[in-house]
């Protein structure tokens, strides 16, 4: 049974970081907002079909992780996928695209915002079943241990995912074979309608690693630094061949369950709280001018240039064909 | 007669049940505060408190669970979110579930219902998009009912439930919302017969679920061009009612099968394979099967056109047969 | 979470238990060693069919837990699951019929060893899916509770498999609507050709517990005086509606995997070894003769007893019609 | 041509596509120190050591790490240990193995093979005899193959290893210990390919695996009556060779399918299916399936034998027909 590291907030001083990880920070969220907020748009509008999970408020998790992760390292996503996508470092044109359900999409308009997946940055894939990665994301581990690699992979996944057999059934292997895996809950307080104490054993899903000897440690979800150094240790730690983890991040979500959720379960009133005292974007602001390790204007900068490239995918997405009809029978085996 | 929606009909079917039997109950994700994912169960947690029960994620459990209460005296009714889920909880379906009242001698039935949304609807793609029905066909032990329309919904829910075998209750999610005449009172559905829902003499055409509704207009536009239609709601799919269909083909002398699911290897198989055994003489004709390519569910909305059935291709489909 | 009870070994003296349990305990043990002899000579002789999983020296578990149930109370069995059904109560004739193949079985023939069950005892049957009974059990809980009976269901299980996803999701769900549900680890060791600790992550099974805010409890399983004291506390602690727990009992498979196993993973010697140092039936003997509870001829006269009964049942067995072939088709559906 | 065991035919393809392709590993349970339950990797881990990797008692994560090793660049052979197993993982090889490539548009093949020894042996009983090809039937980017005697064993496990897309192997369990001419060096059969044993005339009988040995001993019975056989063994379940059905039809005029699973809802459906609805007027008698009754598989002697299929039965299906 190996030693459990301490339950984590940021320690580092901000001053310790470096100009490009705090750009790749405010950039990545900001780039999952807005995203978030135009997908929302437009399927309002009809444009996007299909069932689409939004990642509004949890931005600083896949920020934070990914800041950590190499392109050549892999990522198996959830139903709520576009925020770990993008910071994966996946092109947003051809993930709008993939929304909009046109050829021009990651997955040719075959898989939707359920199914995104962009294997060229090492992202395996969004899933519509909960807990369907933990065991993906485990046999991409595998294979890098095999292939004698230092690369790690991650399978995020929720609160309500945590209580899936599969869970059980990685964490064990993941640990027996000592894999690099991080198994990295966002445990953002709701399994769509029910609260994740209704049906979930424990109070912080960390506590399960114990079963499993290996270490699990929780952090604020929505302190992008916080975040950052946790995963950091952790990956590093899988990178060294120490083993498996779990990384709970604790975060609230702020949007519907899917866009159009009628959200009868809560009140506006709790989740506005939630927002303003927790929001990950403005904290993040607040510090790094605080701190003075930023300005007003590189942040603005960083947002107007988010902001174009985002206009160009939406432009993109929007004018490019529907799939032909043809591609339905293509593409089934190789 | 009143009209409700399917939704409306099969919460009726519920509310008498539970209310005649307080063996039942129900479980499943997200069914206290939001009524079940398509609202099909609102209301319910009002009027039977803590017999409406909401489960973790774990479908293997949930289904599980259900077998360990019917075998304890409780008559469990579970739900499956999106039939596309089964698959995690196939083993205890179809090793435990459908096997234990034969496998153990019939010391016990589990008399349970797993009700399971499937069907297209909303370009929700590869993963919650899929008919299921015929895995279950090919396991004995199982009573899988599937129904078109309000009245069956309802008249069918009430029979499964009062059934001492485990029953699949398959409810095509576009049919939620729609409308229909369901008679007043007690309606029950008898579980293993097919409905001839239309009298034709040219062709047998068997149909369930939401593809039922397509194969009425398929008909209708094919009496249009002269074609008289003989349409069959299958209503059960196993025990699969072969006499009601077997008597059809021998005064049409023709047979198609639509369904929402992949073609190959879907239920469509298994009517053409029994007609082909067992009336082949009388046939006149080849045997159509409409059903899905032979691929995942699409997204892109271009492809999902091309992917389902349509009135269209049950109607092109039996006039290549004339 | 509840407090953790400390790891056990029985702690009551002989003198403080009532002749009745002395006698249940050896009589128990003894039928069961003497059942599996008399199943392993008629494999070997032909005369019983199927893959058969003999109980010898985990006596001590079935009968320590079965003295603390009730008739009504259920248990979910295992593929090796003779012992359990013979504590349980079951008629060894109708038993040894069904492993015979015949009419007369409690399952009419149909099931076999892998599948006994009789229902009539509350023995809700063997399973030859590993792990397939966590979550009935856990049903057959949540149906007690609403009943508002107090009886318990007791999950049988090996080390094997607990590292099944079902487990995980029995617990979880057992934890959270707080059933009284027993999981009962039978530690043997092995899962097949597998030694326990090459697959799975942790040395006591017990202390997965912990990730579902459980009590986790570990007894010596080879002294039935320990088992049954630990799963009195635990029964008991259920039905007053205090919540499931894990119960793991050391032991050890002194037999082949199944009948017939070649045994090549382990050496003759390793399991003499233990036999002679653990086995539950002569350790029973030497404690209540030194205490002084029991004396040898009680002893001998319960054996002969016991074995009175078996040579009924085998005959009884041998003696049955195998089932008709019309029976088949019969008891599909009800 | 050698003489070796269906068992060691299978060794002999891992070996061989192990030294070929270092991405090649096996998964499984008992693998390492038993060889495998039926002993069919015996022999694997004193040559290729770390690749030969016992796994928990995780079928799910067995299916899904090996789908994932597969993404990451890997070629894993996982072992189900049974095939009545397929339940604990169906998810797994029904949402994620067969989907991910044409769900994900083509980004990256699932190269992997499941195998999974299935079939009746030794009075297993229900759990433990189970023959679930048709499962796998209905669902769209799996293949599916199922030798039936050691040279296929080995040419089939070889083109599964070698084979991009995801691979379901099945191997009967009464097969292993089973001997027969296997030729000398690299030997690969086609996927997707039927396969005519025998040419005949008057009927033809397609069948697979264990079953294709019956089918072989009936037809050698029924030739002393007369009656011409043309036996096919399909070799692949699914993508289905429907030509080499078809061609032989019309040239026999008679179609007999005989397999081990349930009738009801098996692969025989879609065959027959297939032919009455491309092939109708070829037909001179009904389309006979052969196939296991409605119910789990019993453990009496008595039972199992009643259950089972017969070349005696086969051949009466047969005789019916003509
Ligand atoms: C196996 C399975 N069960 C149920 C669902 C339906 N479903 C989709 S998302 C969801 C809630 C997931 O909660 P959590 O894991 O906490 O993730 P979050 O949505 O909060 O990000 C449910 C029940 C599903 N898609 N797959
Ligand atoms: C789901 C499933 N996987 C694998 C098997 C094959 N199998 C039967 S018993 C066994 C070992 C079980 O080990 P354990 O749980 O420790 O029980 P024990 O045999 O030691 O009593 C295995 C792998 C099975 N029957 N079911
Ligand atoms: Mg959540
Ligand atoms: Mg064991």
């Amino acid at each position: 049974m190996c030693a459990m590291p301490e339950r984590k907030e940021a320690v580092l001083p901000l001053t310790g970081y470096d100009r490009e990880a705090l750009k790749f920070f405010y950039e990545t969220m900001v780039k999952i907002r807005n995203f978030e907020l135009t997908v929302e748009k437009y399927f309002f509008e009809g444009e996007i079909p299909g069932f689409v999970h939004l990642y509004i408020g949890e931005e600083a998790i896949a920020t934070g992780v990914m800041a950590n992760l190499r392109k050549s390292d892999y990522i198996q996503s959830t139903h709520r996928g576009h925020g770990h996508t993008i910071a994966k470092g996946a092109d947003l044109k051809h993930m709008m695209a993939e929304l909009f359900g046109k050829s021009t999409g990651c997955c040719k308009g075959k898989g939707g915002s359920m199914h995104i997946a962009d294997f060229s940055v090492g992202m395996l894939g969004a899933n519509g079943i909960v807990g369907g990665g933990f065991t993906m994301a485990t046999g991409a581990a595998l294979a890098q241990k095999m292939q004698k690699t230092d690369g790690v992979s991650v399978a995020f996944f929720g609160d309500g995912a945590s209580n899936r057999g599969t869970f059980h059934e990685a964490a064990n292997m993941a640990a027996v074979w000592k894999l690099p895996v991080i198994f990295l809950c966002e445990n953002n307080q709701w399994a769509s309608t029910t609260p994740y104490l209704t049906t979930t054993s424990v109070a912080d899903i960390a506590d399960r690693a114990q079963g499993y000897g290996m270490p699990g440690v929780i952090v604020d979800g929505n302190d992008v630094f916080a975040v950052y150094e946790a995963a950091k240790d952790l990956i590093d730690r899988a990178r060294r061949g120490e083993g498996p983890c779990i990384l709970e991040c604790k975060t609230y979500r702020i949007k519907g369950h899917f866009v159009g959720d009628p959200e009868m379960y809560r009140t506006k009133k709790e989740v506005q709280q939630v927002l303003e005292e927790t929001d990950p974007i403005p904290r993040f602001e607040k510090k790094v001018l605080d701190a003075g390790v930023m300005t007003r204007e590189e942040l603005d900068s960083i947002a107007a240039r988010v902001n174009k490239e985002l206009n160009e995918a939406l432009e993109y997405a929007r004018t490019s064909p529907e799939p032909e009809v043809s591609a339905l029978f293509e593409g089934l085996y190789v | 007669m009143k009209t409700i929606t399917f939704s409306q009909a099969t919460l009726e079917a519920m509310q008498e049940e539970m209310r005649r039997d307080e063996r039942v109950f129900v479980l499943g994700e997200d069914i206290v505060r939001q009524g079940g994912i398509f609202g099909q169960f609102k209301g319910l947690p009002d009027e039977f408190g803590s017999r409406i029960i909401d489960t973790p994620i774990s479908e293997t459990a949930i289904v599980g669970a259900s077998v360990g209460a019917a075998l304890a005296g409780m008559r469990p009714v579970a739900d499956m979110h999106f039939a596309d889920f089964v698959g995690v909880c196939f083993d205890e379906i179809y090793n435990q579930m459908a096997k234990i009242y034969y496998m153990f001698g019939g010391q016990k039935p589990v008399s349970m219902v797993l009700r399971a949304p499937d069907g297209l609807v909303n370009q929700a793609a590869a993963q919650h998009s899929q008919s299921v029905e015929a895995f279950f066909l090919h396991i004995p032990g199982l009573k899988v009912v599937i129904p078109s329309n309000p009245a069956d919904a309802k008249g069918l829910l009430k029979s499964a439930i009062r059934d001492d075998n485990p029953v699949l209750y398959f409810e095509h999610k576009q049919l939620f919302p729609v409308k229909g005449e369901v008679p007043e009172g007690e309606h029950l559905v008898p579980i293993g017969k097919a409905k001839v829902v239309k009298e034709g003499k040219d062709v047998t055409l068997v149909s369930w679920s939401m593809t039922m509704n397509l194969a009425i207009k398929a008909a209708q536009t094919l009496e249009k061009e002269g074609i008289s239609v003989e349409l069959i709601d299958l209503r059960t799919v196993s025990p699969l009612d072969k006499e009601t269909i077997l008597s059809s083909v021998e005064k049409t002398s023709r047979l198609a099968i639509a369904h929402e699911a992949v073609k190959q290897g879907g239920v469509g198989a298994e009517i053409s394979a029994i007609v082909a055994e067992e009336a082949l003489d009388c046939l006149d004709a080849p045997i159509v099967r409409v059903g899905a390519p032979f691929t995942p569910v699409p997204f892109a909305r271009s492809l999902e056109q091309a992917y389902r059935i349509t009135p269209e291709k049950i109607a092109a489909g039996i006039r290549g047969m004339m």
